[in-house]
């Protein structure tokens, strides 16, 4: 039976392949390959999806790979395909689905998530953005911070406070903010690379009609939850090859400059390696998890360690490089598309690492998580609430 | 693509070993083998492999064995060290089992499958897969002289496999010649022997190629599959840790509320899921024969190790004095995990071995860099 | 000024001296030491000392190390010149100290301390051994655990709940056990290194006079703080030398025995040589401020940093020695004086120092102590109180 | 005996010069150099000097400096680092004049004391004491060729001190044939200048021994009280550190009050306690010229500079988002650390020095270590 499904896919791919061709138009490809069904096969019929169980969706990628097509481009917009295409199938109505999924999809429409405020990080729902009705409309009054891609968003995922007067896990409702509106102002925030990635988003009587309300008011904090989860597990792409990632240029370092080479260092290159590939394995076994289930708690070990590695082994680097690794590339503000990682000085790795635990959740809010949703472990006393 | 999951079949496996393993091996039974000189579980050993057929797992169906495979037989390891079991299943069943089946020395699989024999590889317990230690020589009949110092599972064993450095032989534990003395043990619930041959009726069942061959075969899948222990040994501190800090009070609050010790346990989990994925990828390339095994091995000893050694001291250190107790079982958890960071070779060793296998060479020279 | 009180004082040391043989019995001369006021020169006069400031007992100390005095053996009375003896010349009367100091100091009488029960070890103050006042007489029942040198013991130092019906620390009063009276009774405590250094006390209907009480009733915890701050400020005996202690026996094995070397392992030798050595310059630079001063918090970043490197060195020759370090020597319950770090094997040292970040306060409570002792940050919210 | 204490003298330098640069040098005077282009503020300096006269502190009064010494020039840098203050003490007043006290040079020190003058060593800022660099050669006349890259302290500099392998030269840094490019910085407090001599007319101040002994005492200073220095910026760090965690408020507390947060700052202070130890020792032993300085300095930059970096890591992580942005000072203190990790020679050079000082020599033979 399952081998009937995977056969099926296959001609559905094959029949894509026919009528688009790959190499013409990205977004013209794309969007009919939404139209297939091939988008996201677990979604519903019409929302991208032939509402097929979730793990099927590998015979496609793997179809499509061969030929050659073009992907979705998912660092391009990674919080739309990442977190709002799951947060949209799940909690959004039909009309709405219909009206943003495929533009999602196809990269024409770029989304950002409206989430953290400056006295509302860690505590999220501390929030102080407020969304007041007027009528058919919502006026909302705030300020968002760390919002990347904002200032090339149409829409923007956001949490808003509907009810002071309730304890602020339970007066939060999730909007879509459409990012073109009036009063939306949209400030780059520079960050210690010398580039600004995010953006501080003042929002000032901005009217949001209610059809741009996802789920009913008041209930915005489990939604955002599906959100939060989605973030947590993203894992974007192909799974990495051995030595794919920052490892990969460390040993290339190692490999091709022996003049740099000391018995301290290779003691410590060894070790970044193991546990490189000890989290290569890992984020390998949760994708073989996640063709069949649900993203669990478990993404949060995944997003630990790829932050506690990008930040080892980047300052290994700069051990490697000595002197020359004092050196770094540019301090202008630039505006980049995502971060460079893997192009820019050791210095710039070294230092745009020591964000991989501070944002999508600090290491030390998913340590808690981990603890408690995964072993159980009772909650501190809370004096919050 | 290396299946990192377990199927179903796996899964049922675990289930019959852990309830086993729960009703006949609680701690407390083991720690009063140790306590009373005999450590190891003759009984417990028969249960497993007579209920269960652990012992055949890994031995073809034509040779008496269930023709299963190393992913089985990693959730046994598994299963075992989450309760520092006292049994020689390490000895026999991979370390022996994988020697005799390299040299293709088939009749005797059948008689260790089906436990009726123990077996072991005698080795001392530290060596590393590529090292064929010869501390024995071989004499016409052939007869073996010499000694072999900290060698695991030797004292339930009825056989030793004992390479010469150029052959492989085997001499009955229990015949002339032969004289075993048990090692004051660091891990008591697995302890070591010291083994001395005085020309010891021997059986070549391997020479040249072949021997060394088997006796590599033999460590790499030792380091292979003792990673997969390990994970249950740390799987097992964590449950421990966990279990007692959700109940023990201090301050008027459950010692697993304060945020330190929960970051302490999250961090463990973390590494614990991680050496899951590193042991089960050593399981897999041992079981399919993947050319990459030997790395597989060496990465699963440089990582898993460290790992089990980690979750015992964070055990132990969570408790409190309890823990420091030898009325609790964290000692137990914590001497095998410390044992078995040195087993087939320390995690630094096969970091050594890494820098070989994944081309990440020594420097061009050392030491007398003038700084 | 200062001059003349080191010239008085190498005076006092000669004249001692000249009347005693130090070479003749240990106690005698020991006992003429306290005499003199040479014990503790910052004692009053009468109580072993001259009513000095305390750095003049280096003068003393050198003096007599120079002789060949025989010292006080710190270690086998741990807890007594510790932990008793500061506690007593601040919080007991004179009639008290008349009668303890110079038995204490003689090492005539071993003292112990009752503190930890079963339920109540970092949560000190939930203690729950009772003492219930019967004419002149207090009545004590209840059990302690994790007391060393119970077994050997003249007296120990016992907190107990004196009134169950006030708030937790406000309830203790601080007495000095008989642990010679009726109704004591001491177990040995076997622990996983298999010996059995410490023990369990029970005490059941003992009877003290109130003469044996320290302090007011209901005062305990404030002379118990004196206590505790001295448990981690004792630095026994004389400063370290380069290599003193563990460190030293790690690097003999990597000098004597080059075919244990690996590259590796070189690193992780260096490493715990530089970590030995900044704590041994620490307890140093502690050293010469306690000199002048009073013990402070800072005695707990030496006890943190001795344990941690304790058990990294000990860790670390498992590594080195390899299958050597799998032997052990004797799982025999003993009953030593001490542990005997540097004389038992490997795996010993590693087992034991596994309790260095347990025993006299865990790593976790004394980082909280610093956390908020030192650097003044906020209590958790409290449930207990 | 090593005093590794402050004295009066020194506790007031100290307050001195904290309270000038609590007036004088905020992070956002800093910061807005660094942005403007203008990273050293000769202002600044100027007052150090003229008011305080730390120029002159390790200049011998006949010399025409304060005959202080060492000990009080690490107390300076503590200070300049907790500030992250953008002044060429290092270059000038530590590396310069110490080589040219070791060669006898002592006719330019007076200038150097007054500040009428800076001056720096004109090396790689990574080299460490014992290496002699000589991408320099010298010409009759005699004039210097070559090429010096990222040299810290040079851009303010009016006297380079040039070493070309054999000798030690004075150049006159706005002279004819000397080029100085500024250097993209990690570190843009104290960034680094590429130097190209061509023909650049020099005065040669010493030769063979004495040079190369001049270029080792000034690094081997360099390393001894950038140590001090590192101090410095980790305290600065971890003060920055409880500020914000006691104010910050998450989930209703002060995000201070969450045991996570105590217990890593908590090891923060032990580290920096542990380093001020190891920096005291440095100083006092270059300070009374103790046998044991070369081995005390190599300490210190093994374990300080470590130690700097963590804490300015911590301090980015304890901040959060706020921490990791361009307008708050905690990136100032993170590149500073690291840029001064590799000084003088990373910890790991100085751990393989001290693998020669301290008798624990490296294996027989390395990386060909067949497991």
């Amino acid at each position: 039976m399952p081998d009937d499904t995977a056969a099926r896919l296959r001609g559905l791919v094959a029949e894509l392949l026919r009528r688009h061709d790959p190499a013409g138009g990205r977004t013209a490809f794309l969007g009919a390959r939404f139209d297939a069904g091939l988008a996201w096969v677990h979604h519903p019929v019409g929302l991208g999806g032939l509402d097929l169980p979730r793990h099927h969706q590998a015979v496609v990628e793997e179809a499509l790979a061969r030929a050659g097509a073009p992907d979705d481009r998912p660092r391009r917009n990674s919080i739309g395909l990442g977190m709002a295409a799951p947060t949209l199938v799940r909690h959004a109505t039909g009309d709405q689905c219909r009206r943003w999924l495929r533009p999602l999809w196809t990269g024409a429409e770029i989304w950002c998530q409206l989430f953290s405020e400056p006295d509302a990080g860690s505590d999220l729902a501390a929030l102080t953005t407020r969304a007041v009705r007027d009528g058919d409309d919502w006026v909302v009054d705030g300020q968002k911070v760390w919002t990347s891609m904002a200032h090339r968003a149409r829409w923007g995922l956001l949490l808003a406070r509907t009810d002071p007067d309730v304890p602020k896990h339970r007066g939060i409702t999730y909007f879509v903010c459409d990012m073109t509106a009036p009063g939306v102002q949209v400030r780059p925030l520079r960050q210690l690379t010398g580039e600004a990635e995010f953006n501080e988003v003042f929002l000032t009587g901005v009217r949001l009609p209610d059809t741009l309300r996802l789920g009913a008011v008041g209930d915005g904090w489990r939604v955002a939850r599906t959100t939060l989860m989605n973030e947590r597990v993203a894992i974007g792409g192909r799974p990495l090859p051995r030595e794919g990632g920052m490892i990969g240029l460390l040993a290339r370092s190692w490999r091709e400059r022996p003049e740099l080479r000391t018995g301290g260092l290779h003691a410590e290159v060894l070790g970044a390696w193991v546990r490189a590939e000890a989290a290569r394995l890992t984020a390998l076994r949760l994708r073989q998890q996640l063709a069949a289930g649900e993203p669990g708690p478990e993404g949060s070990a995944v997003k630990l360690s790829f932050a506690e590695l990008a930040q080892r082994i980047s300052a290994l680097e700069l051990d490697l490089l000595g002197q020359e690794g004092l050196r770094y590339d540019d301090w202008t503000m630039r505006r980049p598309e995502e971060p460079d990682l893997l192009g820019r000085t050791a210095a710039y790795r070294y230092l745009r690492a020591r964000g991989n635990s501070i944002e999508g959740g600090t290491s030390e809010i998913l340590r808690t998580i981990i603890a408690e949703r995964v072993l159980g472990l009772p909650a501190e006393p809370r004096v919050d609430r | 693509m290396t299946d990192l999951l377990y199927d179903d079949v796996e899964e049922a496996l675990r289930d019959s070993v852990r309830a086993l393993l729960a009703a006949h091996a609680p701690w407390q039974r083991t720690l009063a083998g140790v306590d009373g000189g005999e450590p190891y579980d003759p009984a417990l050993w028969e249960r497993l492999v007579g209920q269960l057929g652990v012992a055949g797992l890994p031995v073809p169906e034509e040779h008496g064995g269930a023709g299963a495979g190393y992913r089985e037989v990693a959730v046994v390891l598994e299963e075992l060290g989450r309760a520092v079991a006292p049994v020689p299943f390490l000895g026999s069943a991979v370390l022996a089992t994988r020697a005799l089946l390299s040299c293709g020395e088939v009749g005797l699989l059948g008689q260790l499958a089906t436990g009726r024999r123990g077996a072991t590889l005698a080795v001392p317990f530290a060596t590393p897969p590529g090292a064929c230690p010869a501390t024995v020589t071989a004499a016409d009949g052939p007869v073996l002289s010499g000694a072999v110092a900290g060698v695991a599972d030797a004292l339930p064993a009825d056989l030793l496999l004992v390479p010469d450095g150029d052959g492989l032989y085997a001499v009955d534990a229990r015949g002339p010649g032969v004289r075993m003395t048990p090692v004051i043990s660091l891990d008591a619930t697995r302890p070591l022997a010291d083994i001395v041959l005085a020309a010891a009726p021997a059986r070549r069942i391997a020479v040249g190629a072949a021997a060394t061959g088997a006796v590599t075969d033999a460590l790499t899948a030792g380091a292979a599959l003792l990673a997969s222990e390990q994970v249950g040994v740390a799987q097992g501190c964590l449950d421990l840790a966990v279990g007692h800090v959700r109940t023990r009070h201090q301050f008027g609050r459950p010692v697993g509320s304060f945020q330190a010790v929960k970051h302490r346990l999250a961090d463990v989990w973390v590494e614990v899921t991680q050496a899951r994925a590193v042991a089960r990828h050593a399981a897999d390339c041992l079981a399919v024969g993947d050319p990459d095994t030997a790395l597989a091995a060496s990465l699963a000893q440089a990582y898993c190790a460290t790992v089990a050694v980690t979750a015992a001291e964070v055990c132990v250190q969570l408790h409190g004095g309890i823990g420091f107790t030898w009325e609790h079982p964290a000692h137990l958890y914590l001497k095998r995990a410390r044992s078995s960071a040195v087993a087939f070779g320390t995690a630094d060793r096969h970091r050594a071995a890494l820098a070989r296998l994944a081309d990440l060479p020594a420097p061009p020279e050392t030491g007398a860099h003038q700084p």
